[in-house]
């Protein structure tokens, strides 16, 4: 399931329906991301979210499903945050359960190195200074890429 | 006509430099995505950097695309920095 | 932090001291173990788990220490059960939020992997059909080795 | 005398199967953790086990160690089956 909004989440409700997936499950990773002090910039005080309304759940749709084909996944979750956000409010959720702990973990954690790369997003840090559009870090890319197909 | 039209939109950084949201252009025949891209980088001013230093990404219907990628009259051709979410 | 007990934990509380962690926080990795009903043989029914204790802290301490020297960890917690566990109860969580995704993935992952070849638990599989002690996994052994030093 | 002996402990399969979960035995000189699981085995009946086929994992004062670690009066030495929590 994917959602884009501009509310907070709660993490302890999806983790609570991330575990109801039946007695086969015995794993499930979870990974948040928070708005930082320190980003391009220092002294960040915020940041504004902008997307691809559409485009974002179709690529979100794809990662899940590739995520599906490689490894055990008996349920995924995706939450990302749009529009303004404050210091240390949580940007993203992606939470995934499976049979076996190794699935777990990797489809976590590919999905959410895929995201950062392929889903529409775009991020503004906001400081005392002014505002600024975040550049796509390298590590991001090599990130992305070492998962291969 | 919408049949002889194609729907460009921009996003972020470009977005707000080029300040346009969205544009609705004839669509040519036999056009890529490069092509229109040129097309609007000919503008001058803030649209040449369309064709700059950095990097513009291209969706088709929503789709990630690559320059030669043909587009046609119908379509939603999108032109955005590389992302940064997360 | 690391807690060894028989009582259940709560897993929203965790993430949200975790989350207290300081304004450099950016991202937060987690991982839970639940009983899944088919381990070393099909139709279980529960688990009972034994440990050393005072050896186990000990081991779990300096996993969390290497975790630290080898990545950015800004808090770490370790919760892992004894005693006897129903299908679908939690085993273990572990928790890791560092200021990079990376870093909260590697680090949380590695404490888990180290945790299951090296802290002194033993796992007993209950089921309709009797109960037997669990046998380690050359894949728990081959996951654990890979994380090198 | 605390001060002669050592403490030997055994857990899960082995706990079970040897029917002791500790020991108190004189701390001989020049001992290994190996010597003590050969005197230990040879014993006979379940106790055989701690030489046989099955990996025995060794831990002296809460610390996993090998067979030719020395033991000496004072320590605790642990026996047991490889770990399976997680």
């Amino acid at each position: 399931m994917i959602s884009i909004q501009t509310e907070d989440f709660d993490c302890a409700a999806e983790y609570a329906a991330l575990r109801d997936s039946g007695a086969g499950t015995g794993a499930i990773a979870t990974f948040t991301g928070l708005v930082r002090d320190s980003g391009d910039k220092q002294d960040v005080s915020g940041l504004f979210l902008e997307h691809y309304p559409g485009m974002t759940e179709q690529v979100i749709a794809g990662l899940i499903e590739e995520a599906s084909q490689r490894w055990d996944v008996r349920k995924a979750r995706v939450i990302h945050r749009i529009g303004r956000l404050q210091l240390q409010e949580q940007i993203v959720f992606v939470g995934v359960c499976s049979a076996h702990r190794g699935d777990a973990f990797a489809a976590c954690e590919f999905i959410m190195d895929a995201l950062k790369t392929s889903a529409p997003f775009w991020k503004k840090e906001l400081s005392e200074a002014g505002e600024h559009w975040v550049e796509q870090k390298a590590s991001d890319v090599a990130r992305g890429e070492a998962w291969g197909k | 006509m919408t049949d002889q039209t194609l729907t460009v939109r921009f996003f972020a950084r470009l977005r707000e430099e080029l300040g346009t949201e969205e544009l609705t252009l004839p669509a040519d025949k036999d056009q890529t995505a490069g092509d229109l891209l040129a097309a609007l980088a000919s503008r001058g001013g803030p649209w040449a950097q369309l064709q700059g230093n950095q990097p513009v990404m291209i969706a088709i219907n929503q789709a990630m695309a690559k320059p030669g990628a043909p587009v046609k009259a119908g379509d939603e051709v999108a032109f955005f920095p590389p992302v940064t979410g997360g």
